[in-house]
Parts: structure tokens; C-alpha cells; sequence
């Protein structure tokens, strides 16, 4: 689902009135997705609500929890860093050496701003005369090479992929491994460092899980080999751990003088 | 010989000479399907090649068929007005993904821009398979390594990217003073610590915090 | 339009027609890999093919260009007379054998490095004649003898070589991880990809583990 991203057109979402449409194919990742539900608000994207945008986001990834839609890892990455964005532009401005909720929302502005730029960019390229396609070369060049230096038509992309192959031999060709159905620890541990690495604040545990499609088995392997990797990464002082009660949710965040090393 | 538009030539002997090289001018470009240089066409025609190619491409302006000038090159193509009747079926920007065409345009404003640069404007991972497959068509090269940590390598469009897209020169790329002048075209990652994104190291692939 | 000779025409929309149909048939011929036959080019450009093709013909006579019928089709040819002056120095272009492509990559990256490596890393033998087509063409140079018993003779590439594929050094060459993450080298297998940041393959689609 969320990691076919080759179809054409960029499905959007509904109007964020109506309730949401989970359709994530043609979206190439959270950015983009960003900014459809921008284009939504039918105004500049200079002029663009980043509050409104995040919550708009925000409500598509809890309705996608809700349906258990596997989200890829950027979608969550997003979601926790809209969520944090929300809290400091929401809350009184606080004395320590973050960036602001502003620069921070002036940043995604941006961000979405030169995405679309891009892609208009690309709109405009590919609408020029295509050589092959609207303007046409000689179709019968005629056998004369007037170039003295290219005697043998070799390209660098020739070359290079000469080398893939070869490399790609020596590397014991296409093996198939059957999946294996159990979320291993070290998984975890590699899955959550990513991710913590991204992560600006306390974090909730849970919601580093991915989706329940894998059938049960493989969600509650997730559950404990995620657990099992926050102790491990807590042990080894990579990570901090908070839980305000039993049975309370578990919050993570990265440890923050490791951070710094 | 009417029609060469031949100027402020009086001898009879030098307009014939210059009438002979502007029509091996005419042949040599003829002949060939890719864009010929014009250090290559002076090696054949002599040093008054800019002048010689300024006077075919005037006679061929209002032509079925033009000369052009692309990236480095000269070449004969079809006028591009006649597209409508020319056009072929298969259309190769259909068959290429969105993701190829993005980064595509990407690479071709922002260059030399390396891989993470590319992700960071796009805020996702590239997938393998576009930069291959735009190296495939001969669009894109390998361009010098950044001297930043990590020493990336960076990526640039060649001539024949030129060509294909019937440009001059990256210059004329659509809008793109208007880009450069609005602040579009900073390939720096700004959504600091965000996806692939990742702040602390722009340059490099996304860093795996394991090793 | 002053390139085309309109005769017996009075009317200006039919001149304007008619040099239309000329542009357009100047470009079907142009473009096309093959002979047009007149039944098919009547059929692009209508019942008259035959004065247009009269016309053509008589304005690229005197050109380095012309238009010329063989067999049941028309095409544009190079003129006759400037044959020799063509082919003055005609060079046969050639492919490259898979093998000496080969040869000359692994030249590339692992350089200096004698005959006997190359063999081993390619995991055959190299026929005499490969290493004697590089050196040929002037991509590779014997380099100095290794230190080792028997004193084998090294190869490097030359400063041809880097002019051609257009690098401007070899520390431009794409690493392995590069090539990688370009596309031109299937990885490794990911053995649980889980999540797209997972390990050191951050540039592939997240892999649905699920299935």
C-alpha cells in the first residue's frame, strides 16, 4: 500500500470535512502527500496554514492506525515531527536552544514551496519538444564518423554497468530468502535508531509499531522485540525511557547527551 | 546555387570556395544524427564555421527542418511547429515514473547535486532504478565529488539532456532565473532531523546509526 | 520562405498550404530511417506528392543535401561530389567486446593492476588481444612493474581515458556504494528488510515486509 509508489496520479485525499479517503498510492512519501493536502487549502503556499496542514496530516495517520494501514516509517517519522511542530507553535514560547515553532513551520513552508516549484519544473520540461517525440534527429545517419576520438561507442554508462554486473556476480547473483515471520530484535533496535534519530521529542512507544497486517504472530513479535530494543538501547545509554504509571504508555526519546557525541 | 544567401562576396572564386564549404557543412551535419561540435565542424570546414553555420541556419529557419543548436553541438532537426503531424505513439515521458521525472528536474536545476541533496527536496528515499534509468538514457552523468565529509559524489546532465529537451544551454531552462531569484534552487536540507532529511550530515546517504 | 521556389501560384492561402506541405514532407523524408515510397507520403501530405516531391528535388540539387529516388522510395542523401571529402578520414565505428568493457572497468577501479589479477578478478582469461585494443585506443598504459617476484607488469588508465567517458578525475569514478545506490549494482540481499531505513539500504522503496 503505502509502499507502491510508482502510479500516476497523486489519488488525494478528501476534503479534511469528509472523512478521509486512505488512499496513499501515488503519493512519493510524506512531503508529497504534505503537499496535496496543501493545495487543498487553495491558497499560496506562502500564505498556507502549517497548523492546519499538520492536523490535517495528523488526522490521516490516526484514521490510517485506526483501519491498521501499514504506514511507512517517513509517514510516522512526519507525523511525530508535525506533532511536536503543533506543541511549539501552540504552546507559550519556551528558553531553550530549539528552533522555534515559527522557523520551524517556515521551514516546511519551504520545503513544499520548492517541491512544487520542482515539479512544475518538471511539468514544463517534459511539455518542451521531445527529441524522438515531437522533433526528429536523421533518421538515417549516414555511416560517416567525423569524430576521430570516439572510434568505439563505449559510454561511461557502458562502463559502469560493466562493473555493476561483474560485481553483482562476484556477490553470488539473486538469492530468494523465504520472509521470515518474526520481528527479530535487532530489527527493532536498527528500526528505532533510525527513527530516534529523527525524533525531536518523547515519543510513545506504540507508535514506532509497524502495522497489524502481518497477522498476529508477527505484530506481537514486533510488540516484544521493540520493548526488548528500548531496554537494550536504554541499557547502552542510547535512549531514555518515561512511563508515568503501570501500564501507562511508554515514552522514548533519544538520549540526549548521547545525541550530542 | 540561388539558394544560399551569400553576402559581401565579390570574387567569383571565393563565393564558390565558401559556396563548397557550407555545402560540406550542410552534408556533415546532415549525415549525422547526433549533435556535432563546432571544433569537430571547423577541423573540416575551416575557422569561419560560426560564421558558415549562422548563414545555413538562417536558410533553413523557415524549413521543415532546422538547424539547432544544443548544449555543445549543432545538429538538423525536425521544425518543432510540425510536432502535431510528427508526433510518435509511445511517448517517453509516459513511460518513465513520476519519481524519474521529479528527480530528473531536480538534478537539472540544482546541479551538481548529490543523491541526498535530491531526497532532502523530495523529502523520500530514491528508490534504485531512477538515477539508472536516467543514466540510461544518457541524460545524466556523474559529476565531480563534493569536498565535504563524506567526500559525496554529485550528479549533472550532460549534452545529449541538452538535446533531447531541445535547450541551448542549462540557461534556458524553463524558469528558472525566476527560480533561482525566489530562493528555490537552495538544494540544502531544511526540515532539520526530518526523514531522510536527516540534518546532521547532508551530504552523505542517510547515515545508519548502527555502524 | 524565400528557400522555396513557388510557381504558378497566386492565391496566398494556397502558397501558404503549399509551403506547409512542403515543410512537412521535407521533414517526413528527414526523419525517417527508410525510403518513403510516393503512396505513403501522398497519404501524409495528399494527391500533389509528386510536384512537391519535383519541387524538393530541384531546390536541394545544387545543395550538399539532395533528394534522391531509389528504388520505389525518396530519401535525402549526402550529394554525390562531397563524398570524398566525407570520408576523408572515415573511421569504422566499432562496439567494444562485453569483455574488454569489462576489462577496461575493473582496470578502472582496481588500478595499477597486472594481467594476472585482472584474471583472477574477472575469473577467466584475458585473450592477448583485449589489453593490445585498449592500449590501442589509448584508455590504458602499461604502468610501473610491482615489487613482487617475476616483477609483473601494472596497467593504469590514461588521461584519454578520463577525457572520453568524461571524468575529470578517477576520484570520480562512482564507489561500489554509489554504483549501488544508482541501480547498476543489485544489492546484497536484505534478509528482513524492515522499514526503509533499515541497515545501509536506505535508497529502496520500504519493502512491505507483510507479504
Amino acid at each position: 500500500m503505502a509502499t507502491d509508489r510508482k502510479t500516476e496520479d497523486a489519488a488525494p485525499l478528501a476534503a479534511a470535512s469528509e472523512p478521509l479517503m486512505l488512499v496513499l498510492d501515488g503519493f512519493e512519501g510524506p512531503l508529497d502527500m504534505l503537499l496535496a493536502l496543501g493545495r487543498e487549502q487553495k491558497v499560496d503556499l506562502t500564505r498556507i496554514s502549517i497548523l492546519q496542514l499538520a492536523d490535517q496530516y495528523l488526522a490521516f495517520v490516526t484514521e490510517a492506525r485506526k483501519v491498521r494501514l501499514e504506514l511507512a516509517a517517513d509517514y510516522l517519522v512526519m507525523a511525530a515531527w508535525l506533532a511536536y511542530l503543533k506543541s511549539r507553535l501552540l504552546l507559550p514560547a519556551q528558553e531553550d536552544d530549539e528552533p522555534s515553532g515559527e522557523d520551524m513551520a517556515a521551514a516546511l513552508a519551504f520545503q513544499l514551496q520548492r517541491l512544487e516549484a520542482m515539479k512544475e519544473a518538471a511539468a514544463k520540461l517534459f511539455a518542451r519538444p521531445l527529441l524522438g517525440q515531437d522533433v526528429f534527429a536523421r533518421g538515417a545517419p549516414e555511416d560517416i564518423n567525423i569524430r576521430r576520438k570516439s572510434v568505439y561507442e563505449v559510454t561511461l554508462y557502458d562502463l559502469l554497468r560493466a562493473y555493476g554486473d561483474h560485481r553483482k556476480r562476484q556477490e553470488g547473483g539473486v538469492l530468494h530468502i523465504a520472509p521470515i515471520r518474526l520481528y527479530s530484535m535487532e530489527d527493532a533496535v536498527r528500526r528505532l535508531s533510525d527513527l530516534l534519530g529523527r525524533m525531536p521529542d518523547w515519543t510513545v512507544l506504540s507508535s514506532f509499531l509497524p502495522g497489524e497486517e502481518g497477522g498476529p504472530l508477527l505484530t506481537r513479535s514486533a510488540m516484544a522485540a521493540h520493548f526488548a530494543a528500548t531496554l537494550e538501547l536504554a541499557k547502552a545509554g542510547r535512549v531514555e525511557l518515561r512511563q508515568d504509571g503501570a501500564f501507562a504508555p511508554l515514552y522514548v526519546r533519544r538520549a540526549q547527551r548521547a545525541a550530542d557525541e | 546555387m540561388t539558394g544560399f544567401m551569400i553576402k559581401e562576396v565579390t570574387d567569383a572564386g571565393e563565393a564558390e570556395a565558401r559556396i563548397g564549404k557550407l555545402r560540406l557543412l550542410e552534408a556533415l551535419l546532415f549525415a549525422s544524427a547526433e549533435p556535432l561540435d563546432e571544433e569537430t565542424l571547423a577541423s573540416r570546414v575551416g575557422p569561419e564555421v560560426a560564421a558558415l553555420l549562422d548563414e545555413l541556419r538562417a536558410h533553413y529557419e523557415p524549413r521543415g527542418v532546422n538547424l539547432v543548436r544544443t548544449g555543445a553541438g549543432w545538429s538538423f532537426r525536425t521544425a518543432t511547429d510540425l510536432a502535431p503531424l510528427l508526433r510518435q505513439e509511445e511517448e517517453v515521458s509516459r513511460k518513465l515514473s513520476r519519481a524519474a521525472i521529479e528527480t530528473l528536474a531536480i538534478l537539472a536545476y540544482h546541479q551538481p547535486v548529490t543523491r541526498a541533496e535530491i531526497e532532502a527536496i523530495r523529502g523520500v528515499a530514491t528508490s534504485k532504478g531512477t538515477l539508472d534509468i536516467l543514466m540510461e538514457h544518457g541524460w545524466i552523468r556523474p559529476g565531480r565529488r563534493r569536498e565535504t565529509p563524506g567526500r559525496p559524489l554529485t550528479w549533472v546532465t550532460t549534452d545529449h539532456f541538452l538535446d533531447h529537451f531541445g535547450l541551448e544551454s542549462l540557461r534556458d531552462l524553463p524558469s528558472v532565473e525566476d527560480l533561482r531569484a525566489a530562493g528555490l534552487l537552495d538544494s540544502r536540507p531544511v526540515l532539520l532531523g526530518l526523514g531522510p532529511m536527516a540534518g546532521e550530515a547532508p551530504d552523505e546517504p542517510p547515515p545508519s546509526e548502527e555502524e
